[in-house]
């Protein structure tokens, strides 16, 4: 049987398949082309860019957790016009759609880093983090209320013209006044969850793990609040949902994919597999040629 | 050099020091080729496989034996993940990536040089010193521990070229810590070096002292190894930088240490 | 070298040490006499005990997530009355604090049921559930918002002459806010952290776990999260707060208590070894005795 | 009866049906006693010990033998806890909790019974008849399965009763379910399941229609085993109760099937 796995996730992005790599779990694509076709992915998300270079946070940034880490990178970038220069002419290459997260310290730093990516057509969407829990200013700040996350979001649609995705984080009441928000104000798809905000101490030392206290946390273990969000949303927004958080197979994306996500991002699990992904297209075929699916969109939303 | 992601079998396992090390020879499981060109300085991203450890361990390079297939792994129990390494049999499967990080650089033929481990941190060391003697330099070996017990693989280092020893309680060699030892006053053309990180400074500072250049291997947590998560930086001259990929060897030049 | 493990935390509520069981995993401790003696315990919070008895929720009620559980069991429970008849005689015998959990669909509901517990001496405590995810009236929405917890707090406060504990929910953007509430109406102490809303799917029958589709995740998982507002938490309010959430060993309870936790409560990892609790306590001993600590409140909020 | 958490080692362990089963034969670790009174539809809580599992998996009492202090557990290959049970070996050891929940009735000496057991379901039934042979009454067993591979300890069941089997192909005695085998449409004293929810319900409508009394027992998806998690909950004639600690055994006329 013919099997339909592409994804119009609309205003001009489109997906071969609905896995796509979450930021700043994938660089820039290159480091993983040793494991495998990147050709094979939906799309790829390439790592926090930011109006200017960043060192991010002094190190230790990490912290291994029950089915998780802790992470506390604090958005380490070379600027967006380092990006412009010297990696997307490398990167563009690659058949698969490519989409740049984008993060800032106000709306204009967003709208900015996004009007200088506009003129490259290979830059299919802009993923707009309004989630960071790592740094000081704006990151999560946008992401929490309905007003940030409406001021970043029309700032960035304003200035960038193709399909917009907002990046909802996970450290809310109702996710889906945010998402609401977002797509209110042009908002093309929303993805969750960014990580949820977390901590943990070195009891023998008595310190925390990380250099910042608190930092993000990812991986398995947030599976289920990513799940339910996502569920959540789905049912509350028109457009898109992108849904992402502790994905390591393809079972585990169906699970989004069924609570209503038309795409999905692959994030930690790429540390631990970097096969993962295209293992993950894999698994989701085999799923669907068991259950008779002739097109994703049948396991859409389902639940 | 491509990176993999290999099932290595375990054909030997070898308890050090009581039961704080496992030494772990390990060939492919499929019975092919080792990837080509690994070399001292680089690591592996092992899965302990255990309950209750997500994300792989970097482990170094111990000796790599193209002509026998056999990689070896000398593993320190220093947590969960390290020890279900330790404590894996003969027979069990190791699935690792690698090969992954920089290699210590070579000098000239003939260079004089002298190879600093502690701990744990002699694992790189054993292949270095191989690869220096096919080259044609004679290494010199500083090994530092505890006590004599602490002292790991010394009959392969002894094969391998000259051995001074240094330990804390005075059981083996100089008493002391390996900045104690006279070789360390010497002038070298490099000293390498490996080991907990208050040791690698001392070592630095000392080789300043003496005019030596000197490349040190960093062993900050990591999460994928790959450069994509940027967790392992250090800072460096030129900013964080990822050990994992812009190190794990690093000229001391490049670093900020004072 | 002697030590000191009890923490006081007012209005008479002392506990010989900081370990206490987590409501509706350690039943009613009766459970767990095989194994071990629970006089050990610095206290036990007896499951949720609502006005009138309660069937719970349909099966299933439970699913394994990575390094959790999700639980719907709704509070399931024949009501006060039948507490103080049947229950109370049976278990004032331990030598250690009893807490009861209480719910209840509206103020007045919670503050009747802790009206008919104040005359049992044997009650030190109860613990005000205003975050339970589980039931559709009351219980989260209370714990939600400011106005919520307050309301329920005054009620409870107003009702019961010994020490109130209010347990809050982590699905919230700030959980500071809701502690900050409850302590101004008179909490004595606040628990956290209750369940993250979670969900889970059966990709193969493609329908969700859960009867109740959404449910609330205990276990390891949700640890950093939990530390992570224990420590904004504790820096906030001047009451003392009782920290839960995935803590399994004496290692995990010190991760609380350097957060700012004077006391804390086992939950899930009961059902996982049923003597977790008294095992805690002993490293939790052995840890001071490593470290020259001579009383638990110099390792308190230290982070 | 006092629950406790026990160390068991396995000096044995056979696959069945394939690789879908194992039969592990277990002893206390330390050397020790069987907890005593150990009986039929009891079960344990074993500890997988893997990686990705967490909670407990219950397994019920297959065998008891007090003579050579060992304890048998049937463990069907069904998810990633029960995969690891069975791929342990002679010498691993395995965390129980035991005896939970209750057990089957007895019926007076010389009364009729059969005991339906199908896949997995068989396991409580072979310690049943061996139970029930001990105290008098003559054991018959239904045992029903797929395809002759996978009817499970037949040479066990054989040496304790009358063995009745059907297979949905036809490969071994009766064609079809356990329903469909002309011993269900007798009048017992007692018949016992266990199985598969689909098979006891057909079994339990079978019993009441030939007016026998019937109990079953049920497998419903438990946290703790103790009583304290209330996850596992079975809708009764007296609201919902805890399968673990009110069952796993039950009389059909306590539960609301139709």
């Amino acid at each position: 049987m013919e099997l339909n796995l592409s994804v119009d996730l609309g205003r001009g992005l489109k997906l071969k398949n609905p896995v796509m790599t979450a930021s700043g779990t994938f660089g820039y694509g290159e480091e993983f082309a040793d494991f495998i076709n990147l050709d094979k992915l939906g799309g790829y998300i390439v790592k926090g860019t930011t109006l200017n270079p960043r060192e991010g946070n002094d190190y230790p940034r990490m912290a291994e957790t029950p089915s998780g880490m802790l992470n506390a990178v604090g958005l380490q970038n070379k600027g967006v016009d380092y990006f412009i220069r010297e990696i997307y002419p490398r990167i563009q290459r690659f058949d698969s759609a490519m989409v740049v997260n984008v993060s800032g310290a106000s709306p204009d730093d967003y709208a900015e880093v996004c009007r200088r990516l506009a003129p490259l057509d290979g830059v299919a969407a802009v993923e707009v983090n309004i989630s960071c829990p790592n740094v000081k200013q704006g990151g999560m700040a946008f992401g929490t209320t309905c007003e940030g996350a409406a001021a970043v979001t029309r700032a960035v649609r304003a200035a960038f013209p193709r399909h917009v995705i907002v990046k909802l984080s996970p450290n809310v009441t109702s996710v889906t006044d945010i998402a609401l928000a977002a797509e209110a104000e042009g908002a093309d798809s929303v993805s969750l969850i960014n990580t949820l905000m977390g901590m943990a101490i070195d009891v023998e030392r008595r310190r925390p793990c990380l250099s910042t206290i608190t930092g993000g946390l990812s991986g398995p273990a947030v599976r289920p609040v990513a799940v339910r969000m996502v569920w959540q949303v789905a049912k509350a927004v028109k457009i898109p949902v992108i849904g992402l958080g502790g994905i390591t197979c393809g079972r585990d994306a169906l699970e989004f994919i069924m609570a209503g996500a038309t795409a999905i991002e692959i994030g930690t699990a790429n540390f631990i597999d970097p096969a993962v992904t295209v293992k993950a297209v894999e698994e989701i075929t085999d799923y669907c040629h068991r259950h008779g699916i002739s097109d994703i969109a049948e396991l859409r939303g389902i639940i | 050099m491509k990176k993999q992601i290999i099932d290595f079998r375990i054909i030997d396992r070898k308890m050090l020091a009581g039961d704080r090390y496992a030494l772990l020879k390990l060939v492919v499981a499929d019975g092919s080729q080792l990837p080509e060109g690994i070399r001292a300085g680089q690591f592996a991203q092992v899965d302990a496989g255990c309950k209750g450890v997500m994300l792989r361990r970097p482990i170094s390079i111990n000796k790599i034996d193209y002509a026998t297939g056999e990689l070896w792994l000398l593993v320190r129990d220093a947590g969960r993940g390290t020890h279900a390494i330790t404590r894996l049999s003969e027979g069990d499967m190791l699935n690792m990536v690698l090969p992954l990080g920089n290699t210590f650089s070579y000098p000239a033929a003939g260079s004089k040089v002298l190879l600093v481990g502690g701990g744990v941190g002699v694992a790189p060391m054993l292949q270095l010193g191989i690869e220096l003697k096919a080259m044609g330099t004679d290494p010199v070996f500083l090994l530092g521990a505890r006590s004599q017990t602490d002292l790991l693989e010394l009959d392969e280092f002894s094969r391998t070229g000259k051995v001074h020893v240094t330990t804390e309680d005075g059981s083996m060699g100089v008493r002391g810590f390996v900045t104690d030892h006279p070789a360390m006053n010497e002038r070298y053309d490099m000293v390498y070096c490996c080991g907990p990180a208050p040791m690698m400074k001392s070592v630095a500072r000392s080789a300043r002292k003496s005019g030596s250049a000197c490349e040190v291997s960093l062993e900050n947590m990591m999460a994928c190894g790959l450069g994509a998560c940027l967790c392992c930086v250090e800072k460096t001259v030129k900013g964080n930088v990822c050990v994992c990929t812009e190190g794990p060897v690093f000229n001391i030049d490049q670093l900020t240490w004072n």
